[in-house]
């Protein structure tokens, strides 16, 4: 049957669309282009929020970053604890997912190069299942909920009593958990809350950014590279930002040559857009 | 070029995978299966190691007494295996249930239902923006109203509201598509990046 | 003695009122009072949908979503106990892929009892109700094979969704299924809206229950929440319009 | 016994919600508090036990497909073998393990990686499709879904600096406007279908009327 060259174009076999996206997130890799980066509202929010705290305040990253998350969060996760390290401050991590912990190693190892010392200048919690349960767990009772942990273990952990001794907390994750974080510690202790989050979700968690509940957002590769910008860490996250440029630039072009073609060819019917 | 063996592996899980684009074949078979195998046994050691640490060690170690009743449950749990008395699981299963419920309540009355409105309540109509805002978030909830009949004069008011906030949604939802192109083309990025860095080498 | 803590006199207030209205609502239809609720194009689809693959002679594929056993879930079970039903009617094959451990163990017995109630146990295929995994990218990657050896024709998609929502979506359209996919969770709608034919948005799949069994209990629940919206459309347009006038009672009552 | 199996699981539930909700509203008597702090820190337990549920739910799934020879049955072996001996490595050596991490590094975070990046090509083909002006919701699903895409990259800046501001506009008004409609909505459903449970009144999850 011949479908016409507008036919073909709306019927494209997905592989060809699949092999140049591909090829086009390639080419910068090898040869970068150095486009410019603008620095987001949200990011710079969050910037400010731990800029403004003094040295040696106690912080917290919960997170729930994962293998599938990790291009985006790890670098921003980095880019926040390098950013951390510079203020000197105290810092508790907690794994939130089954996924994160081998992530927290990493960190754990970055800090220590540092020259912190384990138990003293920061503290690993162990990993709980339960999901919003330990966020309502630890909101009300943080000892308890980590019983684990004996009087005598940490020096960091003895000095402080509940959640409302930390400073700032941060909760890394491309799932439910900073919506938990500030609906049980955030709303029960008014703990500032900065969130790290995948670009997919930004669009819902935007309302709790107006409304004051999040201070800012770090959001995507993007919100990495920005983030590393502002507290002048180099890292990971601006280096991916051309390909994204090139990436996007070619699902705009497939987009507009897909409705050329509709329009061209007065369309038939595809799923999708249905409510 | 990597000489490192877990380098090799890690190449081979990602080519066999990303062969699926062109069609399922036999490597990503055995990924996809070996996959399901790993995650499951992640997760349980995860839950394992969670139990030991939180429960076991402080009901054995340092007496707490109270943990029993959780580790009774846990057990509980795991009737399920055992079809005559596999009911028993239930009973767990109602309590986990109702905390949970009572939870995403919590939550749901609070932070989602109560501040947003809390929020909401401080803005001006004193600019084109803000009363947009206000339109738009008014006419969105009206679609979402569920309890009136559609023939009635009445009801096909609201419907009509409706629709603009269905309107409204495409806007919110295009935003969203937008932005997650970002989110899952950084994860191609970080493969690609794997593939030519760490396993080939050609890239610096 | 008895305190409250502060700042939430309201939220209280408001629970209590939303469960006075609820026994009301629930009571009212029990007594046989009808009470409507509007049209719902994506429940009606699903009929069009199962239709398709008797026709056609394919399996129905039905997912939950990697979520946790909440609100989505339970109200997903409405619309599978309904699903089961329609194709048990139908001598349609339903495969049921599931995420969770706890989750399995009620779906296998909600579609068995569809079966039992439409008078054909013996047709229940225990092997069809899947467990396939609780790491969200396992799950993907054994419901994709799925799609490509068994190609269902339909694809229905109800509970909580995360990133998996767009793959599924994405892959089902590829293999010609005709899609139906609903979550509460509102960032996933999107990617719903973009590859399926019909989309319960959010809020729409809570009102399976009352919507398709027109069970008391959760059409006295929809008349609650609809009491929940109209006092928040009253309360935006009122309390905006007070605040621009400079006065914040609403938002200091809200406060106490 | 029938009252245990019918009514025990759906009380339980019913006290345990309660408790737990009533610990948002009451800070005296102090017993409340206490009781929901126990009632969740169970419940974090009981869900390190249901996190191992999964893995017996798989081997009991490819167990049958070896056993009934279903199709691409010799597959079935691979989950098996991967699941037990990953699980007993994880369980005897601990996760710290270098054997357990090595694994976990070159197999696992590889697979779920790309299996989750395969997302990028699956939307880049919906988008295609989807952004198609067939209608005025399409026609709108295109236009701001276009304007964010070049809003959010540099190049998109380079080509004309006002996508940055368009797509910052629509994310912070019409965007998070309807997003914050449709939270409340679904807050009001969830509010609905949790107070069910609480009251005892939902049965489904238990296992059918």
């Amino acid at each position: 049957m011949d479908q016409g060259f507008f036919g073909k174009i709306q019927n494209m076999d997905r592989r060809i669309i699949y092999t140049i996206l591909f090829a086009v997130l390639l080419v910068p890799m090898f040869n970068p282009i150095g486009l410019p980066l603008r620095i987001s509202d949200v990011t710079q929010s969050a910037y400010d929020t731990v800029e403004a705290l003094p040295p040696g305040s106690l912080v917290m990253l919960t997170t729930a970053n994962a293998p599938g998350t990790a291009a985006e969060l790890e670098p921003q996760s980095i880019a926040l604890i390098k950013h951390w390290i510079k203020k000197d401050f105290k810092i508790i991590m907690w794994p939130s997912a089954a996924e994160a912990p081998r992530f927290i190693d990493g960190y754990a190892e970055l800090l220590d190069k540092s020259g912190y010392v384990e138990g003293v200048d920061y503290l690993v919690l162990p990993y709980l299942a339960g999901n919003e349960t330990v966020f309502g767990s630890m909101a009300s009772d943080l000892k308890g909920t980590f019983n684990m942990i004996s009087p005598g273990d940490s020096a960091l952990w003895d000095s402080i009593t509940d959640v409302s001794d930390i400073d700032l907390l941060a909760d890394c994750g491309g799932g439910e958990s900073q919506l938990w974080a500030i609906a049980h510690i955030e709303a029960k202790h008014g703990t500032p809350t900065i969130c790290l989050i995948t670009a997919v979700i930004l669009a819902v968690r935007q309302p709790y950014y107006t409304s004051g509940q999040f201070k800012g957002i770090i959001s995507g590769l993007n919100g990495a590279a920005e983030y590393e910008v502002l507290a002048r860490v180099p890292g990971q996250g601006a280096s991916g930002m051309d390909a994204q440029s090139m990436g996007h630039l070619w699902v705009v072009f497939t987009i507009l040559m897909g409705n050329i073609a509709y329009f061209a060819t007065k369309g038939k019917k595809s799923p999708g857009g249905g409510m | 070029m990597s000489t490192n063996p877990g380098v090799w592996l890690a190449a081979f899980f990602t080519l066999a995978i990303y062969s699926f684009l062109y069609g399922d074949n036999p490597a990503y078979k055995f990924s996809e299966h070996l996959f399901v195998g790993l995650g499951a046994a992640h997760a349980a050691v995860m839950g394992w190691e969670a139990m030991v640490k939180q429960a076991w060690t402080p009901l054995t170690t340092k007496g707490e007494l109270w943990l029993l009743g959780a580790l009774i449950g846990g057990v509980m749990l795991l009737t399920r295996w055992f079809k005559p008395i596999a009911w028993i699981s239930r009973i767990p299963l109602g309590f986990m249930m109702g905390v949970a419920a009572g939870l995403s309540l919590r939550s749901a009355i609070d932070s989602q239902f109560w501040r947003q409105i809390q929020s909401t309540l401080t803005i001006k109509l004193d600019s084109a923006n803000n009363i947009l805002y206000i339109f738009i978030l008014f006419t969105t909830l009206t679609y979402f109203l569920f309890a009136f009949n559609d023939k009635s004069g009445f009801g096909r008011g609201i419907k009509g509201i409706g629709v603009i906030g269905q309107y409204m949604m495409m806007i919110a939802f295009g935003a969203s598509l937008g932005s997650t192109i970002m989110a899952r083309l950084s994860l191609v990025i970080a493969r690609l990046s794997f593939l030519f860095k760490d396993w080939l080498g050609v890239l610096q | 003695m008895v305190e409250l803590v502060a700042g939430t006199t309201g939220k209280l207030v408001f629970l209590v009122t939303f469960i006075v209205l609820f026994f009301y609502f629930v009571n009212r239809t029990a007594q046989g009072h009808k009470l409507v609720i509007r049209r719902i194009a994506g429940f009606d689809a699903l009929d069009e949908a199962i239709g398709r693959c008797t026709e056609m002679g394919r399996p129905v594929h039905y997912t939950f979503g990697i979520g946790v056993l909440d609100a989505n879930v339970l109200a997903s079970f409405d619309v599978l106990s309904y699903v089961a039903g329609q194709c048990a009617r139908l001598n349609t094959d339903l495969i049921v892929t599931n995420a969770l451990g706890e989750v399995q163990m009620m779906t296998e017995e909600i579609v068995r009892g569809a079966y039992v109630n439409a008078g054909k146990p013996d047709e229940y295929k225990a092997d069809n109700v899947r467990f396939v995994s609780n790491i969200q990218t396992a799950y993907m990657s054994a419901i994709l094979g799925i799609f490509q050896r068994e190609r269902p024709g339909a694809n229905l998609m109800m509970g909580p969704f995360y990133a998996e929502s767009m793959m599924l979506a994405e892959a089902g359209a590829q293999i010609g299924a005709i899609q139906v996919g609903g979550t509460g969770r509102v960032i996933q709608v999107p990617f719903f809206i973009a590859a399926c034919d019909y989309t319960l948005v959010g809020d729409e799949l809570f009102v399976a229950g009352a919507y398709i069994a027109r069970k008391p209990i959760q059409v006295g629940a929809i008349y609650a929440q609809d009491f929940g919206k109209w006092l928040t459309l009253v309360l935006v347009v009122l309390g905006t319009i007070m605040s621009t006038a400079g006065n914040s009672a609403i938002n200091d009552l809200m406060k106490k | 016994m029938k009252i245990l199996r019918a009514s025990l699981p759906i009380w339980l539930g019913v006290i345990a919600g309660t408790i737990v909700i009533l610990a948002l509203f009451f800070k005296q008597p102090t017993g409340i508090g206490t009781t929901a702090n126990w009632f969740m820190q169970w419940n974090v337990i009981l869900a390190s036990f249901a996190l191992t549920l999964g893995a017996g739910n798989v081997l009991r799934v490819h167990g049958n497909r070896i056993r009934l020879k279903s199709s691409n049955w010799g597959y079935s072996w691979v989950t098996v073998i991967g699941l037990t001996s990953y699980l007993l490595l994880g369980v005897i050596a601990g996760r710290t393990n270098t054997a357990y991490s090595w694994v976990f590094d070159n197999a696992y975070t590889p697979l779920s990686a790309t299996v989750f990046s395969i997302n990028a090509f699956y939307l880049s083909s919906a988008c295609y499709r989807a952004f198609r002006a067939r209608n005025g919701h399409a026609a709108l699903l295109l236009i701001s879904g276009v304007i964010v895409m070049l809003g959010s990259v540099g190049i998109g800046y380079a080509i004309w600096p006002g996508f940055t501001e368009i797509k910052t506009w629509i994310m912070n008004i019409p965007n998070s406007s309807a997003m914050r409609g449709m939270n409340i909505g679904a807050a009001l459903g969830i509010m609905g279908v949790s107070l069910r449970v609480v009251m005892g009144l939902e049965r489904g999850h238990l296992g059918g009327e």
